[in-house]
């Protein structure tokens, strides 16, 4: 019900996420419920009647306090849970990186996207590098490993539909890495305040299959026609058989 | 009201083992000892000053337990915030 | 302001008489603890830019660290005046601590001069607040020190002002007690910064 | 004691004789000066909602001309988001909940004449009065208020050329935030020694009232934490001013360094706001349910533990800020670690209310209201606190919905039900229950129909600070909840008016209100209201805790905390 106002979900970490979410909401939901349930349930049962008397219950013997510390122990071993699982989640998206099939450069700068491609040999800084404003074009099921820096302020990298977002600080190079598994269109927000157009610093990734990836591939290095890093194709996992 | 007796020769005294902690850092910056010997050497002339000021100056060790947590409180939660912030300003990739 | 005298005199706050603590120790302290969390706070950050960049190297090997050890030795005097006033003031030796206090507030005004120069100094030689990271934190941080000394030279003038053969004794020995705990303060301060910013990068 | 009552009778005098200045502007009794605080805290507030409107307005239909306002255009949408932030936090929550409560009450609460220094207690009124004409003077400054969000990360709040046009806006906010933060300094000074050192006779610190209890843990959480902030705010200001780069990537310092020094002072911050908060809900509930609080020394822990782990918190607002991953695992489990002690005096309170005899007279609506929401805003707060879902749920309408949920019920809910209650003791009058509800059935209906909505635009994956919405398709469907939480803003809007009526009118109309209005055990109702000029005719002596409501055996349902001798002078 709640979780249904999330956006649709096309990264392979983003069911990783959503389980957290959904384990979360059940937990805090029922212990919300409860205790919203109990305090209604006491201002209509224990409201002023004529003559009556209230009861004296200081709380101050342990047998009257365990009333409100064995919930509140509940309560904590459910969180203990929901951290222990998040912890593998974390560090699956943060800390791990399993082995890019692309590694992009991205600099972001006020109001705009700069991706660069390291082109068919694989490495920065040749001449074969390709530099693309806003547009991020990836192949899906294809490990895209992005090395991200920050030409003036604080920026973020935020797509709804890959479940990621990482702040982008400038004088430090951050890592993050997605796998698309839908061909389509998905919008890169900034999610960090980053000047008076920070709401317009739009791009767009789109992902393409991998038919559709080799011919812009082989559009924008024509000659060699190889795809990029380790071949693009090849050494993609069976698992993005589907077509876009 | 606890007898606080700044008697003359106590001070006189204080002074002076002040400004001998004073002549040891000069001393080891003056002769170029070794940078790491030199750092320890500076800060724990620093700590002793610090020390012979807040028990005989500030009388510290006379105070009762209230002022006491005061003056240290401050202290470790510096120390606390420099340990839990080094790993990411001191050493960050 | 008929009542002024009463109000000024013995005691402003009239229900001082009940306490349990002598008050105005209890809040000098509190505000010495704020007062720790802000140096303290500036010396963390400076030891972690510190541990960051691996020792100040260049530029901290130029600061003026001879100057900053008179300074030093010019403020352990102040303070050793400020104890000897307060000592006075225990004998109930009113002029004697006046005149203690007067030179603690003086040796802190010679403190300021000694600064005014080693500034200069290295302005001069071209050591401004810009010109590198440690520099602007030698200005910010040895400048908000200076503001500190300043407060506490202007309150000891004052107090050794209003000091005359009427005041009782008790009250001009609690307001020693209170400036002189703030005085031990700063320079504890001074001595932290001294060894941080002067000898260490020096020894560096 | 005769001597102290010859000491009171001449200080009483002394007060007729001042004229208007003194006794009302530079006046140096706690309850002026208290109620000072509350008319600028009431005055801050009203700005702060205005801005609100305006925001709200441009976000529920983007490019409309905002009545009273005009075209929002995206710099003015920047600063109105700013500059409400900054004042709701710094110049509404804080001057109410510590200036004004914590001003009128603790004196009157532990029995003593006034604060240890009224001078000091007068400064730190025209300090924060400085400051928030400083703050207000930035709207007029060329360039408008700071643009750079209400937690100016750097580097955008460091180098004007990010911020085209800001240069005087920042420079103001940094000022004024400096000077608020001196001024509650300056005021927790006088709370921790005047409830340390001068409590009446037989007031141990386990009779303390839990009010008192939290303003000076949050006192104490407030000093510790506030000094390296002081410290960034002064860097920050040499880098605007003076050029110098303590922040600046290029001159090879670390901007995360900004974000470290503001969330080790903000995460305190935010229980200095909400722990008055909790404290006057603690006050209210025994009152109107006639029953003591559940398990006072066991709320009294809670407080500390709290304050003490609000230390170890910090990085749960920087999980994905670029800091070093690994320290994201310690940090999710202190913010776990933290919300049990909230989780405990929650609990205890809801526990408060049973089997007790309930009255719903306005300040217990209210203290209600605050701990409905208060659950539904902690609650929240663990998909935040953990690191994996905070992935995706930060810097999103989420995080807005759950720290106005657990700010706003503390502040502003808990602080109108702090009003009701001590406006006869404040006032000398009673405030009217009809319009008194009217205003909490709109405040209270209207908050939530702002922020429920908020959270499923955030769990859409709705970001915040977005001038134009409509720059992203995934947008498109959450838009509908932007008008409804717009229109609940309205609702709270409207609400404010029987509030103004009532409190403005009341205050020279209202009925002449009793010593004791609601039968309630603390020693402020044991002296008359409004309290004479050193408070009590005599010091009283306590003779037990501060809840002692239908003790057994009693035939009266409420046994006042100060000795029976003084209860039978203060029948009034």
């Amino acid at each position: 019900m709640i979780l249904g106002w999330l956006p649709q979900d096309v990264s392979t970490f983003g069911p990783n996420i959503d389980s957290v979410l959904k384990l979360i909401i059940y937990v805090v939901g029922t212990a919300f419920v409860l205790a919203e349930g109990t305090l209604l349930a006491f201002v209509i049962l224990y409201r002023r009647r004529e003559g009556g008397r209230a009861a004296f219950v200081p709380g101050e013997s342990l047998r009257q306090l365990a009333w409100v510390l064995i919930p509140v122990v509940i309560v904590a071993i459910l969180d203990v849970a929901i951290d222990v699982r998040a912890k593998s989640v974390w560090e699956l998206v943060k800390e791990e990186s399993p082995a890019p099939g692309l590694t992009v450069k991205l600099a972001a700068l006020q109001f705009g996207w700069e991706f660069t491609y390291p082109g068919p040999d694989g490495k920065f800084g040749t001449p074969d590098d390709l530099v693309q404003t806003t547009f991020l074009t990836v192949s899906a099921g294809q490990v895209i490993r992005l090395l991200m820096t920050s030409k003036d302020v604080i920026h973020s990298f935020y797509v709804p539909q890959l479940r990621l977002r990482q702040d982008i600080i400038p004088g430090r190079e951050i890592p993050a890495w997605f796998e698309a598994t839908q061909p389509g269109k998905y919008e890169i927000a900034c999610s960090q305040l980053c000047g008076n157009s920070h709401f317009a610093m739009k791009g767009i990734l789109r992902v393409l299959s991998p038919e559709d990836y080799q011919q812009w591939v082989s559009q924008h290095w024509p000659k060699s026609g190889a795809g990029t890093g380790k071949s693009a194709s090849s050494a993609r996992p069976s698992l993005s058989g589907k077509e876009g | 009201m606890e007898q606080t007796d700044f008697s003359a020769s106590d001070s006189l005294k204080t002074w002076g083992l002040l400004v001998v902690l004073l002549l040891i850092g000069v001393l080891t910056v003056a002769l170029g000892l070794p940078r790491s010997l030199a750092l320890w050497v500076i800060f724990c002339v620093a700590a002793a000053q610090a020390y012979v000021i807040g028990r005989y100056y500030m009388r510290l060790r006379s105070e009762d337990v209230l002022i006491y947590t005061l003056a240290l409180l401050p202290v470790v939660t510096v120390i606390v915030l420099a340990f839990v912030l080094s790993p990411d300003v001191a050493m960050h990739r | 302001m008929a009542n002024s005298a009463v109000e000024i005199g013995i005691s402003h706050a009239p229900h001082e008489v009940e306490t349990s603590f002598e008050i105005g120790k209890l809040g000098m302290w509190v505000f010495l603890a704020g007062e720790t969390m802000l140096f303290g706070g500036l010396m963390c950050v400076f030891v972690l830019e510190w541990i960051y960049h691996g020792g100040w190297g260049a530029d901290g090997a130029h600061v003026n660290w001879p100057l900053g050890a008179i300074n030093t030795f010019v403020l352990f005097t102040s303070s050793l005046t400020a104890a000897l006033a307060q000592g006075a003031a225990r004998v109930h030796d009113s002029a004697r601590a006046k005149r203690y206090l007067s030179a603690a507030a003086l040796l802190g005004v010679l403190f300021l001069i000694i600064k005014a120069f080693e500034y200069a100094g290295d302005y001069h030689e071209g050591f401004t607040p810009l010109a590198a990271l440690f520099w602007s934190f030698y200005y910010l941080m040895t400048g908000l020190h200076v503001l500190h000394l300043l407060g506490g030279i202007v309150v000891m003038f004052g107090l050794a002002l209003m000091v005359n053969p009427r005041t009782p004794a008790s009250w001009l020995e609690r307001k020693l007690k209170y400036i002189c705990l703030y005085w031990y303060f700063v320079e504890t301060v001074w001595i932290l910064l001294f060894a941080l910013v002067y000898l260490a990068p020096a020894a560096g | 004691m005769a001597e102290t009552t010859l000491e009171a009778a001449h200080s009483s005098e002394a007060h007729e004789k001042m004229g208007f200045w003194r006794a009302y502007l530079f006046s140096v009794d706690h309850k002026v000066i208290g109620k000072q605080y509350l008319f600028l805290g009431l005055f801050m507030g009203f700005v702060g909602v205005f801005l609100s409107y305006v925001f709200r307005w441009q976000l529920a239909w983007p490019g409309s001309s905002v009545p009273l306002w005009g075209k929002v255009t995206a710099p003015q949408y920047y600063e109105v988001v700013t500059m409400h932030g900054t004042i709701m936090v710094f110049f509404v929550a804080m001057p109410v909940l510590l200036g004004a409560f914590g001003n009128f009450l603790i004196p009157l609460m532990v029995g003593a004449r006034d604060m240890a220094f009224p001078r000091l207690n007068m400064a730190s009124f025209w300090t924060i009065f400085v400051g928030s004409v400083l703050l207000l003077i930035s709207f007029f400054v060329p360039g408008g208020g700071s643009h750079a969000g209400w937690t100016n990360y750097v580097p955008l709040s460091d180098a004007s050329k990010y911020l085209p046009g800001n240069y005087w806006g920042g420079n103001l906010w940094l000022i004024a935030l400096a000077i608020d933060f001196a001024s509650v300094l300056m005021g927790g000074i006088n709370f921790l020694t005047t409830a340390i050192a001068m409590r009446a006779p037989g007031m141990t610190i386990w009779r303390m009232p839990l009010l008192v209890w939290q303003e000076l843990v949050a006192s104490v959480l407030f000093m510790l934490s506030v000094g390296p902030l002081i410290a960034g705010v002064v860097m920050l200001l040499c880098d605007r001013m003076v050029g110098t780069g303590f922040f600046l990537p290029e001159k090879g310092a670390d901007p995360l360094l900004w974000q470290h020094l503001f969330w080790f002072f903000g995460h305190p911050e935010v229980y200095v706001v909400a722990m008055p908060g909790l404290g006057i809900v603690q006050e209210i509930l025994p009152v109107f349910s006639r029953k003591p609080i559940f398990g006072y020394r066991m709320i009294v822990w809670a407080v500390i533990v709290a304050g003490i782990l609000s230390f170890t918190v910090w990085a749960h607002h920087m999980f994905v800020s670029g800091m070093n991953p690994v320290l994201a695992e310690p940090f999710s489990v202190t913010t776990i670690a933290i919300s049990i002690p909230f989780a405990v005096m929650l609990f205890a309170m809801i526990a408060t209310l049973w089997r007790g005899q309930i009255t719903f007279s306005t300040p217990m609506l209210f203290a209600l209201g605050a701990l409905a929401n208060f659950i539904l805003g902690g609650v929240t707060g663990i998909p935040l606190g953990t690191n994996a879902s905070d992935i995706y749920l930060h810097d999103t309408y989420f995080v807005i919905a759950h720290f106005h949920n657990t700010l706003v019920p503390t502040a502003i809910i808990a602080g109108f039900g702090g009003i009701y209650y001590w406006f006869p003791k404040m006032f000398g009058r009673m405030m009217n229950e009809t319009l008194g509800k009217i205003h909490f059935i709109f405040t209270w209906v209207g908050f939530n129909m702002v922020f429920i909505p908020l959270f499923l635009i955030g769990i859409g994956g709705g970001q915040r600070r977005i001038y134009m919405s409509s720059v992203y398709t995934y947008y498109k469907p959450l838009q509908p909840l932007h008008v409804i939480a717009t229109i609940g803003l309205l609702i709270i809007i409207a609400g404010q008016i029987p509030f103004l009526i009532n409190f403005f009118m009341s205050m020279f109309r209202g009925a002449k209100a009793p010593a004791n209005p609601w039968n309630a055990t603390t020693l402020e109702w044991a002296t008359d209201s409004p309290p004479p000029h050193e408070n009590f005719h005599t010091i009283p002596t306590v003779v037990r805790g501060p809840y002692d409501y239908s003790l057994p055996g009693m035939q009266q349902d409420w046994a006042p905390q100060a000795a029976s001798v003084q209860a039978g002078a203060a029948q009034g």
